[in-house]
């Protein structure tokens, strides 16, 4: 159970796809100006980056380890990703239109997203099974999610305040996210084991 | 090696086929983000965006055939609403379509109209009330200031006005702005 | 006979108070805490929040300038002022020079005037620049005195700004020598050892309920802290809920493992909580503007700044949380808008 | 299309890091020394050559709800050529990049250009459009890397060794020495404020240059 | 629900409660006190100003020239159920010009002068004899006939919020009498003057709108006041009417916050106390109702408060519309050395006149002089600083320095998400606003903005249907139009048919003939 | 259906080109790709071994747990080298857990003699700036454990020097080196007396020098 609790909080808070990892930063710097769209795009990773992580470790550890095809994973992993984002691309096209526009370019680009291929290829490298992909794939999107909820409702300010005009847009987006990494700085030594 | 080939054909063979399902079955039949457009637009059905009214070109934005510039009566704000719904960067009005002009009706000069009906036949908001051969009106109410009805009339007695404001129509104008942004320290006095 | 007169928007009533007379009350809650400082840990507080306040001015008229704004109007508001201030209180009483400068140029370029200047910073000023000094230079950060009463080899004034402007130290004293750590310190380094809190508490640093010397400073803190509140500067919501959430949980910790988790007393009256529940979790500007979200504010610094401090990699966790909070405080406004009238 | 204007585009006008902003993770992740930044720039330039050579060559082929798919797979075939080349010859290097070789396959750079332009345009204009892009990218990772690494060390190419063998550590220059180390620089916050400022100072130049031009223009005029 | 509201409010009174908000302010009412109500002396000329209440300017009823006894109408409204206003004195009309008119904007608009002929000489008078037996549809119909308008400070026409009110089911009227700003007295003076005639009017106005009893809210600071109604009171035999004092916290005469204090219920938003079985009518009005029906004499007349340092001798004045605030002013010993600035109304929610030729009007409760000293020292509009103050005192609950920030960045639907209509505009968070913003000029600004939005949308909506009508008018004449054609085209191809088959029968009979042969 | 087909054959065929490629590429590279990895180990562990061993070192390794000495049931991985038969050296892999942010992961060569033939860090969360002085990279400090053992210093020495040690603390971080030290002679403590386990226990196939 902490172990689980661990993974969580390192995913989320010390280890922090987006501000500490690097990891998804265009979609959070690209879907963050409209609060309305940051929730959705958290809300569409959430279920990918779930989604692909667990099925990315089946393919993995049932496929591509007995057959000896390591060096295949990239290629096989984002397949996976592809699929994945474009059933949900198709699905949410359907079902919320006014979702789908918003979301834009973006929602194919979580194919790109890096986290989720990151995700992919970290569940392999730390050698987790198929409960812990969930729960570190679950815990990237949320920390993701998170972290673009709260930048976005900060941009919707900052888009009216009276910044210098060479920074306004992604310069002063991007400090922002700089100052934000600095107060996740607090956080280094949470998850230690 | 083989295994290699066989098994990754088969995984993207997998996968094609789930999308190409999908696609089927998740087709996207009508749009309603038009309506939603065209609720922006503000109605004048005028055609200076190069479509036969408002309806159209929502269509035509929904299509993705159009830029959100292009309709004048709505101006900035209605571009940044469009950009706003679209999640697109808001662009400045096309000088092409025509620019901002203040709201105004149309007034025929009741002594000189001949009752042609052209006007009527322009106006798309039914706005003209006449019958043959005798005098026509505009009711002002229902005017859209859309220019339509001007240039049917055979005998050039149609006019635009500017939508006048009256004392009783008075409204509390906008405070000058802060003063660090003027750069000057002035009070928000008015001297009387 | 007709008298003509000059118009202006209503209310007819003189202002009430001003920007500048808010942060004055503020430096001036400031001032008893500030002397209990120099009592307790010598005059170098002195020298740092001078040092401070020079660089905050100087960067403040400087992009005042480059930004086209009324330098004398905004300077006299003494943001810029309370923001030093505030920094100088949280540096090492002997962080060399270079310290504040840094630490001043973040608070005041990049966390003030980049976002548009007074009123429209996201982030705390003061503790955007003490957090930047503290992870870019942790050598320098955790460079504290012990107080006066305990300490090896007391510094004079002379000692103090050589120590400041030179880095040098009297004699052949070396830094190792004349600091130590603080009383969080040891205790995060006491749970980081296993060792037992109680074993930790049988250093001198500690006092009756907090650090020795901190614990008064704390006291001076929230005696200026209720000043504030009773001059309605400040509301209550933030210090309440900020100290509460600490002595909760806090307690609950204590109570359930009182060998690893020091007293919740212990958490309130040693480190920053009290001047951050006062002084900086109470910073309106960066905080939140509903009376709800202000309630939520509060117990999120208080909570994050005892889940650092318990579990986290630094000892005292206050300016992180503040920093925290203020990134979620935008959302959190968006979701505790106030019932209106009749809704 | 001309030439000349997809190199501006690539270089300057639309550069992947600093105006459409795509590509930030390894941007960020790998600008701190200039050498780590060399090197992910030149495979992402490589990649970005041979990813929209091929996609452009298959462009005819491929139906829209496959066409993200296949790119992907293309994309990500030439990457992993990529990385077993490079463990195998650049081995240090390839450990300090680390998970970034494989992740360059999701730098939404690449993707971006396989369906901007290499889907729509013949080989020869796609492939240079992928250099000019890639060398683009290039340079603004070096540029911030530089930027990281002298604000925050005091020294340029330092560990050139990892790139260049054990010649390369002549190649280290400190330009601050006893620099006490300005970590900021160097931690997560630091890239994000580093890339950040260069952003402003590209929108300074530009807006200084449309200045220079609409003077120059203005000059014109009466005449 | 609003059966459920409405049984609660029924408790009215029983029990005080609380707003939210709200500001403790220095009174400063006592220095207008000391005197009786004085009467104005007839002025050389009166300028009564066309637009007097909420709504359009009314249509002058007399020509230059014209000779008008006093209490004549003059002016008659078409907007908001109609009403009146009616000559001040008996005299010449020597003008329908543009006069200054007291109004906000500052700028000229219609006024009938009048010069007087010093009769001051009423109109006949029909008073309604016997008032407790008339139909309430006459009694509303007088109010109407007489101008009667809020007089606490709205001027919205009180015939139509009486007629609206009746036919909702109104079981308390509510009077109104807790002058909450500072300075203004006018309302304290009439109810230690004349508790018989509000009392009066409190009576007709519930056989009006049919209620079951009154409640007259007064502050706890007007000792005086209460003795004089609860005597009024009790010399009526009226035994429904209940006199209720409220604690003194500006602004608990807004009618949402009265409601409030005294049932502890809101007014929904955009709703009015009539949601409640409720009505809220200013005291003032109510003495306007009793005169009216009782004397036949329309509201040509108020109690002016003349007060602040800028006046020597602060006093009450009986004041006729129209006349210029100068004469006012000049009855209370003119103005002090220092005179700075001439408000219309109180320091919270009046407005500054540029000139004292202003004349008095029905809204004119108060002419507030304020000396440099007063206003001193302006300061400059500081950045917000988000102190949260302003959302503190805000009686509607709102989040002023959110709305400011969403109208100055036109965000209009945020802004109206945030309450903007719901903004009483009573300047509690301009005052405290360490940053001087003047909020509410902003809310006032965005207010008419939202509004006149609001108008656009509607517009383009009509706009839009009209223009879907046309077009599925012109489809269908577009459809019948081919249809018809088809229709002949078809008719003439049968046409056609027939022939032939004639012709083939013809062709057949014709041989069959000759096969006969 | 045709649609279904179309796509899924054009996938695949995409699939295809891409994974014979990839498989060449990968058998090209394959065999250099593990020598740079063996390199790279061998690399790192042969600077705590000296330079005379002639068994496979990356192979002849196991992995075994000692709360006592190894506490929070970490597994110790063990390299060994041999000389003929004789045992030349051996190398630790284990965690220090009393650093200030959690484990630091080291690695220490001991010969055969029982002196330190060097201790690296591999791994670690210490303060940037102040506990990261263990780093090679960043200071000499942890080459001032080559050559020493339990005699030297004595036992009471092996500490900080703030503590009556031998060992240097760094300026505002004396919990970092002391984990380390502690942790160094506890290892070679278990080196003493479990020497014989240490070089006769058969290898097995776990542990690396990643985790
Ligand atoms: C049916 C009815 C409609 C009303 N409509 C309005 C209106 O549109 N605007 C208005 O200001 N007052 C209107 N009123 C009057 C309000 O009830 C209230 O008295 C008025 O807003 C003045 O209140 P205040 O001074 O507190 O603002 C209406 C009253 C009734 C009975
Ligand atoms: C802020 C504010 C303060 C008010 N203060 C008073 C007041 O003190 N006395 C009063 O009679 N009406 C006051 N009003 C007007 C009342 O809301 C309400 O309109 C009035 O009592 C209705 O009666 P009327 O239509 O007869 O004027 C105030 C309104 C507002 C918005
Ligand atoms: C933010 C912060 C980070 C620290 N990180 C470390 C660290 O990584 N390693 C360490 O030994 N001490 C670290 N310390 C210092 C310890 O808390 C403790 O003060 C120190 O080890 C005691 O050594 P001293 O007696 O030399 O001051 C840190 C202190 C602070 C405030
Ligand atoms: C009660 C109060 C607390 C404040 N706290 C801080 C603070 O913690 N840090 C700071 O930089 N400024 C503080 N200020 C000053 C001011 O709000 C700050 O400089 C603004 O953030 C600058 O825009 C405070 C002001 C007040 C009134
Ligand atoms: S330009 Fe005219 S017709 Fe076109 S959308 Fe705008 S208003 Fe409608
Ligand atoms: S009357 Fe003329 S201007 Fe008005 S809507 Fe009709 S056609 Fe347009
Ligand atoms: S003026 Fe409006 S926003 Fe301000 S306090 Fe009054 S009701 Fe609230
Ligand atoms: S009172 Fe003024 S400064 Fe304070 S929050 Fe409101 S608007 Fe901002
Ligand atoms: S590079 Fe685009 S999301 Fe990482």
């Amino acid at each position: 159970m902490t172990e689980y609790l661990l993974i969580l909080v390192s995913t989320v808070l010390a280890n922090n796809f987006v501000l500490v990892r690097f990891l998804g930063l265009c979609p959070f710097m690209g879907v963050s100006n409209k609060l309305e769209g940051a929730i959705g795009m958290s809300v569409a990773t959430l279920f990918v980056l779930t989604l692909s992580s667990v099925t990315s470790y089946l393919l993995s550890a049932y496929l591509l380890k007995p057959l000896g095809l390591e060096y295949l994973s990239t290629l096989g992993f984002i397949l996976v990703i592809a699929t994945v984002v474009q059933l949900t691309e198709m699905a949410m096209r359907k079902t919320s239109p006014l979702l789908y526009r918003i979301l834009g370019i973006f929602l194919p680009l979580i194919t790109t997203n890096c986290a989720v291929l990151g995700v992919a290829l970290l569940n392999v490298q730390e050698q987790h099974n198929l409960l812990q992909s969930a729960f570190y794939g679950f815990g990237a999107a949320a920390g993701f999610g998170g972290v673009l909820v709260m930048f976005s409702a900060m941009r919707e300010r900052i888009a009216h305040a009276d910044v210098p005009v060479h920074f306004a847009g992604a310069p002063i987006g991007l400090i922002t996210a700089g100052l934000m990494a600095l107060a996740f700085m607090g956080f280094t030594g949470l998850a230690r084991l | 090696m083989l295994t290699a080939i066989i098994s990754i054909t088969v995984l993207g063979s997998l996968f094609g086929l789930g999308l190409g399902w999908a696609s089927g079955k998740f087709k996207v039949d009508s749009d309603p983000v038009v309506d939603q457009i065209n609720e922006i637009l503000p109605q004048t059905q005028c055609g200076q965006c190069n479509y036969p009214g408002c309806r159209p070109y929502a269509e035509a934005i929904a299509q993705g055939d159009a830029e959100i510039n292009q309709c004048p009566p709505g101006g900035e704000s209605g571009i940044q609403a469009l950009a706003d719904l679209l999640g697109v960067e808001a662009i400045p009005l096309n000088p092409e379509n025509g620019e901002q002009k203040p709201k105004s009706v149309a007034v025929i000069d009741e002594a000189i109209c001949i009752g042609c009906t052209l006007c009527i036949q322009a106006c798309p908001v039914d706005a003209i009330l006449g019958a043959t051969r005798q005098m026509h009106t505009v009711i002002a109410a229902e005017c859209t200031g859309c220019d339509l009805c001007l240039p049917p009339c055979p005998v050039d007695c149609i006019e635009m006005v500017e939508v006048p404001r009256s004392v009783d129509e008075w409204t509390w104008p906008k405070p000058g702005n802060r003063i660090p942004h003027a750069g000057i320290h002035k009070l928000p006095e008015t001297s009387g | 006979m007709n008298r003509k007169f000059k118009t202006a928007g209503a209310p007819h009533f003189p202002p009430q108070t001003t920007v500048t007379r808010v942060m004055l009350q503020v430096l001036i809650a400031l001032i008893p805490a500030i002397a209990a400082h120099v009592w307790f840990f010598g005059p170098g507080i002195l020298f740092q929040i001078t040092l401070a306040v020079g660089f905050a001015v100087g960067f403040e008229a400087m992009m005042l300038k480059a930004r086209h704004q009324p330098v004398r109007l905004f300077l006299g508001d003494l943001s810029a002022v309370l923001t030093a201030v505030l920094f100088a209180l949280c540096i090492p009483p002997l962080a060399p020079w270079w310290i504040s400068l840094i630490g001043m140029l973040f608070a005041i370029v990049v966390a003030k005037h980049l976002y548009g200047g007074l009123g429209n910073n996201l982030f705390n000023p003061a503790m955007v620049g003490y957090v930047v000094v503290l992870i870019s230079f942790p050598q320098a950060m955790t460079a504290w005195l012990p107080p006066v009463a305990i300490a090896p080899v007391p510094l004079g004034i002379m000692d103090t700004l050589a120590a400041i402007l030179g880095g040098k130290l009297p004699g052949d004293l070396t830094w190792d020598a004349i600091t130590g750590a603080t009383p969080l310190d040891l205790i995060r380094t006491s749970v980081a050892s296993g060792e037992m809190i109680s074993e930790a508490r049988s250093s001198p640093v500690f006092g009756d309920f907090g650090g020795l010397g901190w614990e008064w400073i704390a006291n001076w803190y929230a005696v200026g802290g209720i000043w504030l509140l009773w001059r309605r500067v400040i509301g209550w919501h933030v210090p309440v809920t900020m100290i509460g959430s600490v002595l909760l949980l806090g307690l609950i910790a204590w109570l359930t493992d009182p060998g690893s988790n020091p007293s919740p007393l212990q958490h309130v009256f040693s480190g920053a909580l009290m001047i951050g529940a006062f002084f900086i979790a109470t910073d309106p500007v960066s905080g939140c503007a509903s009376t709800r979200g202000r309630l939520i504010f509060g117990a999120g610094v208080g909570i994050i700044t005892l889940v650092i401090r318990r579990w986290g990699g630094y000892p005292d966790g206050v300016a992180f949380a503040v920093l925290l909070m203020n990134m979620a405080a935008p959302l959190i406004d968006r979701y505790t808008r106030p019932r209106i009238f009749g809704r | 299309m001309t030439y000349r204007k997809i190199l501006t585009d690539g270089l300057w006008q639309q550069n992947t890091g600093l105006v459409v902003l795509l590509g930030l993770c390894p941007l960020l992740a790998v600008s701190g020394t200039v050498v780590n930044a060399i090197g992910l720039g030149l495979a992402t330039t490589l990649t970005l050559v041979c990813s929209n050579l091929a996609v452009s060559l298959a462009r005819r082929a491929l139906r829209p709800e496959i066409r993200i798919p296949a790119y992907v797979i293309i994309i990500a075939t030439v990457v992993t050529v990529i990385q077993l080349l490079m463990q195998a010859w650049f081995h240090d290097l390839y450990r300090v990049l680390g998970i970034f070789i494989p992740l360059i396959v999701t730098n939404c750079a690449i993707i971006g250009r396989a369906e901007a332009f290499a889907s729509r345009n013949a080989p020869l204009p796609s492939a240079i459009d992928g250099l000019a892009t890639g060398l683009g990218f290039l340079l603004t990772l070096v540029a911030l890397g530089a930027l990281r690494e002298v604000v925050g060390r005091g020294t340029l190419l330092s560990q050139a060794q990892l790139m260049f063998g054990d010649w390369g550590r002549s190649l280290e220059i400190t330009l601050i020495p006893d620099h006490p180390g300005f970590l900021l620089a160097i931690l997560p916050p630091g890239a994000f404020i580093g890339l950040g400022l260069l952003i402003a100072g590209r929108n300074w130049v530009e807006a200084r240059r449309n200045r220079v031009r609409g003077a120059a223009t203005a000059h014109r005029a009466p005449a | 629900m609003r059966d459920h509201l409405v049984n609660e409010a029924r408790k009215a009174g029983e029990r005080l409660h609380h707003f939210h908000g709200g500001l403790r302010l220095r009174h400063n009412k006592k220095i207008s006190c000391t005197t009786p109500v004085e009467k104005v002396p007839l002025a050389t000329r009166y300028f009564v100003p066309l637009l007097q209440q909420t709504g359009r300017e009314a249509k002058a009823l007399v020509s230059t020239g014209q000779k008008i006894l006093k209490g004549d109408p003059i002016g008659s409204f078409a907007h908001l159920g109609s009403g009146y206003v009616h000559a001040p004195t008996s005299g010449i009309v020597t003008a329908i010009a543009r006069h200054p008119n007291s109004h906000p904007s500052g700028e000229d608009g219609a006024c009938i002068v009048i010069k007087p002929d010093g009769l001051d000489q009423w109109k006949p008078l029909q008073p309604i004899e016997n008032w407790e037996q008339a139909e309430p549809g006459l009694l509303r119909q007088k109010i109407q006939e007489s101008g009667i308008v809020g007089l606490g400070g709205a001027v919205f026409p009180t015939a139509y919020k009486v007629g609206e009110a009746s036919l909702r089911g109104i079981h308390t009227l509510i009077l109104n009498g807790s002058e909450c700003e500072p300075y203004i007295s006018c309302d304290e003076m009439l109810m230690r003057e004349q508790p018989q005639s509000i009392i009066l009017g409190a009576r007709i106005l519930q056989r009006a709108i049919g209620a079951e009893r009154t409640i007259i809210a007064i502050e706890d600071q007007m000792g005086a006041v209460h003795a004089s109604l609860s005597g009024a009171v009790e010399q009526s035999g009226a035994t429904e009417i209940d006199i209720v004092q409220v604690t003194t916290i500006y602004p608990e005469g807004g009618e949402k916050q009265l409601v409030q204090v005294l049932t502890g219920l809101e007014i929904p938003s955009g709703g009015r106390p009539t949601d409640l079985g409720l009505l809220c009518q200013n005291v003032a009005t109510a003495t306007a109702v009793a005169r009216a029906v009782v004397e036949d004499k329309p509201l040509i007349e108020r109690i002016v408060t003349v007060t602040g340092n800028g006046v020597r001798r602060p006093r009450n004045l009986m004041a006729q519309l129209g006349t210029p605030i100068a004469n006012l002013v000049d009855q209370c010993g003119g103005y002090t050395g220092d005179a700075a600035r001439l408000i219309l109304g109180g320091p919270m929610m009046g407005y500054a006149l540029s000139s004292d030729s202003n004349p008095v009007i029905k809204a004119a409760n108060c002419i507030l002089v304020l000396t440099e000293s007063d206003i001193q020292p302006p300061q400059p509009e500081m950045p917000c600083i988000r102190c949260g103050e302003c959302a503190r005192v805000c009686p509607s609950m709102l989040l002023p320095q959110q709305l400011d920030w969403s109208i100055r960045n036109d965000l209009w639907e945020e802004a109206s998400d945030l309450g903007l209509a719901d903004c009483i505009e009573c300047g509690c968070c301009d005052f405290v606003c360490p940053s001087h913003i003047p909020l509410v000029d902003w809310f006032r600004f965005g207010k008419a903005e939202l509004q006149l939005l609001a108008a656009e949308r509607e517009q383009a909506e009509a706009a839009r249907k009209r223009f879907e009508a046309r077009e599925a008018r012109l489809q269908r004449l577009e459809l019948e139009r081919k249809q018809r054609i088809a229709e002949k085209k078809r008719a003439l191809g049968s046409a056609n048919d027939k022939r032939k088959k004639i012709a083939a029968a013809v062709e057949r009979a014709r041989s069959g003939k000759g096969g006969g042969s | 259906m045709k649609l279904m087909l179309r796509s899924a054959a054009a996938l695949g065929l995409v699939a295809i080109i891409g994974t014979s490629l990839l498989t060449g590429v990968h058998f090209v590279t394959a065999g250099r790709i593990v020598e740079q990895e063996k390199r790279v180990i061998l690399q790192q562990l042969g600077q705590l071994v000296p330079d005379r061993y002639d068994n496979q070192l990356l192979d002849d390794r196991f992995t075994f747990t000692n709360e006592r000495y190894f506490p929070n049931g970490q597994p110790v991985t063990a390299w060994r080298a041999r000389q003929g038969a004789q045992p030349a050296a051996l190398i630790l892999k284990f965690n220090a857990t009393r650093g200030y942010n959690g484990d630091i992961t080291l690695l220490a060569g001991i010969n055969a003699s029982g002196s330190l033939r060097g201790v690296r860090v591999i791994s670690h969360k210490e303060t940037p700036g102040l506990g990261d002085a263990i780093e090679l990279e960043k200071s000499d400090w942890i080459l001032g454990f080559t050559g020493r053992s339990l005699k030297n210093p004595s036992s009471e020495k092996w500490a900080v020097r703030r503590e009556g040690g031998e060992f240097d603390q760094f300026t505002g971080a004396t919990i970092t080196p002391k984990a380390v030290i502690d942790a160094v002679r506890m290892a070679l403590e278990y080196f003493e007396t479990n020497r014989e386990f240490l070089f006769n226990a058969p290898a097995d196939d776990g542990g690396n020098l990643k985790s």
